[in-house]
């Protein structure tokens, strides 16, 4: 019976290997790649992927440090298959990158060769017990900042390997149902981050850099189109050097990618059009009423140095409890998402020292997120345009990863953040 | 009246189920055929590469329960609001008077808990 | 127009593929759509329903550590029966599966059905990003529910009937669109919501990870993805009877019109959500409750006031 | 194709069908057994999920039941109502039991045997009333509203006359409850109330008053 099939499934294998889902995961220093593999990915009908279970491929991008081997190898053990793997660290690469993925997702025998050899269950779930099923902890409880309940509070890592997410960092979140109550930041090294990162600045793809940020931000914004729009002016705006065109791409109609495909370097005409194109987009997103309204207060509850006398006061006279500041701020603070997005899309904006502004977010950026929302979180980290690449060799060691796992201690009172688990309780 | 019309339609949505059920079978029992494997792999949940620290399933604070409390008094009205649709022509406007100023008064409750912010989540 | 007959048993496998093959429909359209905004030819993203569904039957199932396995199959395949019974009480010219004496009441307990499918998906994989995806359909339930309710009641007043074929035939000039555009947009909008794609989809959605489809992959994946395509298009089905005068038209027969009037509102409502970006539930919620409710109820008011002055 | 259509429904509706009475006895007993047994798993399960969509899947049944004995309307709302109320009760079940909701075994009886008690003197009290009182003959159809062509749609029509007519005060009395419960209800679950905000004089001068 299964040798009838065969012809059928490799029907399929075909079919499915044109839409192929692809994780990317971008380590410092990796950026170029990363926007060479989104555009093969593109001109070969093919898509990113949102999770391991969608994808069918891996892409890593830039050289990866040795903090990166655990994730990326559960990573891989969390792909469905068929699936395969590939690395790329220019974006020279990405065209045989992508060829080899495709070849591996086409080989039926070897796929499925690859599938009855993995074991069905991973090796570290245990038979556990009632306090700890599968070998796993239940999650604990935590008084809530805002309304006082005791609920249980989940540790959520976001990061490295997450779509649209700035390169080696990880904030190690701890939630409430779906807000924020403590993160820490860390940043996964990338091996080769110095030397490209200083590449990249001397190329002053700084443009370019930006429009991919805002790009970013737009896709977990939900508005697709607008972002494709934005990263057609990224790949425009690269220099030329940066530039990877697989054989398979073909001419456009569209003038901008006429301009994207000539790779004859980015002249000064060409960076002007792309800037016109780029204060256009801008232009568009200002005035879409529904972004706005969609972004409106997508901003954080925080006590950030803007927020002023009032708010200090309300935190000294209330330590530990947030609910005051955090309103208070939000009316307050109008540096949100939205503004930041515009910035990114202003042709004319400069940043002159993205390590020193990077470092500076990333510190502040655990406190801006307290109270904050997951989805708000993610695009005010997008928004923030994070250039882990550009962080210095000090940068990197004030958010190397740590290993002392407490992270329930870590920030503030987590004293008692433990469970509260007795027996059995009645419904 | 027939047979099949005296059953009001029930049979037709009994034989959707039944084919829901023997559809969404069907569809496992195909894809055992054309998976690369037939059995499912069982995996950690996806934690952007890291191991999770607990389980998932917990005592989740939804944030919204305030709106909660609001719809369910204000959903009840439904169960006036259908039988109401058939009897507006024949009584008439008294009947479109009474029940606009039941709307009326729950309305005045949801005003009242915009006001409170219970529709702005913390 | 003549009444509704109800068929026999054996025609729901019609309904199933006409079901089906629209859904393939609007996922071809949305993928050409995408395809033409990224730039490439939208002819090869009109294959992407069936590259994915190949590519999904091809891919391996899994689930997840300690999942609740019961609870997420009742959501899977939940989602392919749920428009399967919206459609079921949509009368297909003069033909209908189902000629329920409370046709528009059940399409509002299966759209409820969703409420309960989207929350089970979330819940049963023990992941943070599902159960993240499925607490926030929720919250967004909250908001977009009870404007649908009194939206769908507006038609039923202009009728004096619950029946679905009695509200198309009720419109035999003007359909109810027309008088009753409030209505409609609001309608339109909880189809948008229950459909868990597009602006109104805080279940799923790149920020976060995808949500409920997270941990979704091969068959499972396949048949939520089909089921959601097929509640936009059961949506769009029943505001054929509802507001669009049912099979009413020209030249063409009763049963085509009504094929021709839903297709074209499905495009309609794939257009439109590719055109909004996601909007967050705590922001809905406020729209919700302070716009949309109010209009709806106004709308009704206006509706059954032209109702008894008629009578 | 449409011809082929007809033919096949007048084949079909032409056909005899089995005595309706009886199906309709053994889809009430059936599915009241699925109401009782989902019911009584509620209490067996380890999740806070499975025992509120089980409860849920016991009114759905009961819901189909009420349908199968021809009153549409109430039977469909049944399981409107229920699978909205259920699905947010889940969301307080889960987040206000005092444990893990899901993945540790627990026990969803308390106060045994006052609750057995409870439960065997109501059900004996029903049971009796079921048997000894004399209930009435039904002495006519409902009337027919206009769009009563089934039983099941007439009896929704006598409902909404019944509501508007008759019971009006029915009504009347739930809409101030209704708003009690609203105005209740959200003074006692909202943490972060106006005077929270906007400070003792609601202007959003002074700092917020604090509970």
């Amino acid at each position: 019976m299964a040798v009838s099939l065969r012809p059928l499934q490799r029907v399929l294998a075909r079919w499915a290997v044109r839409g192929t889902a692809v994780l990317l995961v971008e380590v410092p220093g990796g950026w170029a790649a990363r926007a060479a593999v989104e555009r093969a990915l593109v001109e070969r009908g093919w898509r990113a992927a949102s999770s391991p279970a969608d994808a069918d491929a891996v892409v890593v991008c830039g050289t990866p440090g040795e903090s990166w081997g655990e994730v990326l190898e559960r990573t891989w053990e969390q792909m469905p298959g068929p699936r395969a793997r590939a690395s790329v660290s220019a974006p020279s690469e990405v065209p045989g990158a992508l060829e080899g993925l495709a070849a591996s997702l086409l080989d039926d025998d070897a796929q499925r060769a690859d599938a009855a050899s993995r074991d069905l269950v991973p090796a570290d779930v245990e038979n556990g017990d009632d306090m700890h099923p599968a070998g796993l902890d239940l999650a604990g409880g935590e008084d809530d900042l805002r309304d006082g309940l005791e609920m249980d509070v989940l540790r959520v890592p976001l990061g490295p390997v997450l779509p649209d997410w700035p390169a080696g960092l990880v904030l190690r979140t701890v939630l409430s149902g779906d807000v924020v109550v403590r993160a820490r930041v860390e940043v996964l090294a990338g091996a080769a981050a110095r030397r490209d990162s200083a590449d990249d600045a001397r190329r002053g793809d700084d443009v370019a850099r930006r429009l991919d940020a805002a790009a970013q931000v737009l896709r977990l914004a939900g508005a697709d189109d607008v972002a494709a729009r934005a990263v057609h002016l990224r790949d425009a705006a690269l220099p030329a050097g940066l530039r990877s065109l697989s054989p398979r791409s073909a001419p456009s109609p569209s003038g901008l990618r006429s301009l994207l495909t000539s790779s004859r370097g980015a002249g000064a005409e060409e960076a002007h059009e792309v800037r016109g194109e780029a204060a256009r987009l801008r232009g568009r997103v200002e005035r879409s009423r529904v972004l706005a309204w969609a972004l409106r207060e997508a901003d954080v509850a925080t006590s950030s140095p803007t927020s002023g006398a009032e708010s200090d006061a309300a935190q000294a006279s209330a330590p530990g409890d947030l609910r005051d500041v955090g309103l208070d701020a939000r009316r307050r603070t109008r540096d949100d998402v939205r503004t930041l997005l515009l910035g990114l899309l202003d042709p004319d904006a400069r940043d002159d020292d993205p390590g020193r502004r990077t470092r500076a977010a990333l510190e502040a950026l655990p406190e801006r997120l307290v109270g904050v929302d997951v989805v708000t979180a993610r695009l005010l980290v997008a928004a923030l345009d994070l250039r882990t690449d550009a962080l210095g060799d000090d940068d990197l060691a004030a958010f190397a990863p740590r290993d002392d796992e407490d992270e329930d201690g870590d920030e503030a009172d987590g004293g008692d953040a433990h469970a509260h688990h007795h027996g059995h309780a009645h419904g | 009246m027939t047979g099949a019309e005296a059953t009001s339609g029930w049979a037709g949505l009994l034989a959707v189920l039944v084919l829901g059920g023997v559809g969404v079978t069907g569809a496992f029992a195909v894809h055992r055929l054309t998976a690369v494997a037939p059995r499912g792999l069982t995996a950690w949940p996806w934690l952007s590469g890291w191991h999770p620290s607990e389980h998932a399933l917990s005592r989740y604070h939804a944030r919204w329960y305030p709106v909660t409390v609001v719809f369910l008094a204000f959903d009840v009205e439904m169960l006036f609001m259908y039988p109401w649709v058939l009897v507006v022509a024949d009584v008439g406007l008294s009947a479109v008077v009474e029940m606009f100023v039941f709307l009326g008064v729950l309305l005045l409750g949801v005003l009242w808990a915009h006001r409170e912010g219970a529709f702005s989540w913390q | 127009m003549g009444d509704v007959v109800q068929v026999a048993v054996p025609w729901v496998l019609l309904a199933a593929v006409l079901l089906g093959v629209a859904a393939l429909g609007v996922t071809a359209l949305d993928g050409a759509l995408a395809a033409r905004a990224a730039g490439r030819s939208a002819s090869v993203g009109a294959q992407h329903p069936l590259v994915e569904t190949a590519r999904l039957l091809r891919q391996r199932r899994r689930t997840t550590v300690a999942a609740d396995t019961l609870l997420r199959h009742v959501a899977v395949g939940g989602f392919v029966v749920a428009p399967l019974l919206m459609v079921a009480v949509v009368p297909l010219g003069e033909w209908v599966l189902a000629d329920a004496s409370v046709g528009v009441v059940w399409f509002n307990a299966v759209d409820v059905l969703v409420w309960v499918l989207v929350w089970l998906a979330g819940w049963g994989p023990n992941a943070a990003w599902s159960l993240t995806g499925g607490y926030r359909f929720l919250a967004q339930a909250m908001a977009y529910e009870l404007p649908l309710m009194f939206a769908l009641t507006a038609p039923a007043v202009a009728a004096g009937s619950l029946r679905v074929g009695d509200v198309a035939a009720a419109q035999p000039g003007l359909p109810h669109v027309v008088w009753m555009p409030v209505a409609f947009v609001v309608y339109c909008t909880g189809v948008l919501a229950f459909s868990v794609r597009g602006p109104l989809s805080p279940a799923g959605g790149a920020a976060i990870s995808g949500g409920v489809l997270a941990e979704l992959s091969g068959v499972d994946r396949l048949l939520v993805l089909a089921g959601r395509a097929g509640l936009l298009v059961a949506g769009a089905a029943f505001a054929v009877p509802l507001f669009l005068g049912g099979g009413s038209g020209p030249l063409l027969p009763g049963w085509l019109w009504v094929l021709v009037k839903t297709a074209l509102l499905a495009a309609a409502l794939v257009v439109v959500r590719r055109r909004l970006p996601d909007v967050r539930p705590e922001r809905f919620l406020a729209l919700g409750w302070t716009v949309l409710l109010p209009a709806a109820l106004l709308q009704l008011l206006v509706v059954s006031v032209v109702v008894v002055v008629r009578s | 194709m449409s011809l082929a259509f007809s033919e096949m429904s007048s084949v079909v509706l032409e056909t005899p069908l089995p005595d309706l009475s009886v199906l309709r006895g053994v889809a009430v007993t059936a599915l009241g057994v699925v109401a009782v047994v989902t019911g009584a798993l509620v209490f067996k399960v380890d999740s806070m999920a499975r025992a509120t969509y089980l409860l849920a899947a016991s009114f759905v049944a009961v819901g189909a039941a009420v349908v199968a004995l021809h009153l549409d309307y109430v039977g469909v709302v049944v399981v409107l109502m229920m699978l909205m109320e259920m699905a947010v009760m889940g969301v307080f079940m889960v987040m206000l039991m005092g444990m893990n909701p899901a993945l540790m075994p627990m026990s969803m009886v308390h106060s045994k045997r006052r609750a057995l008690v409870a439960a065997g003197a109501s059900f004996v009290v029903l049971a009796v009333g079921i048997l000894l009182v004399d209930w009435p003959q039904r002495s006519s159809v409902p009337p027919e509203g206009p769009a009563g062509s089934t039983e099941g749609g007439a009896t929704t029509y006598s409902l909404g006359d019944a509501l508007m007519g008759d019971h009006m005060l029915v009504m009347m009395v739930v809409s101030p409850v209704m708003l009690a419960t609203i105005v209740a209800g959200v003074v006692l679950a909202q943490a972060q109330g106006r005077y929270a905000r906007l400070g003792d004089d609601l202007r959003g001068t002074t700092q917020g008053g604090r509970r």
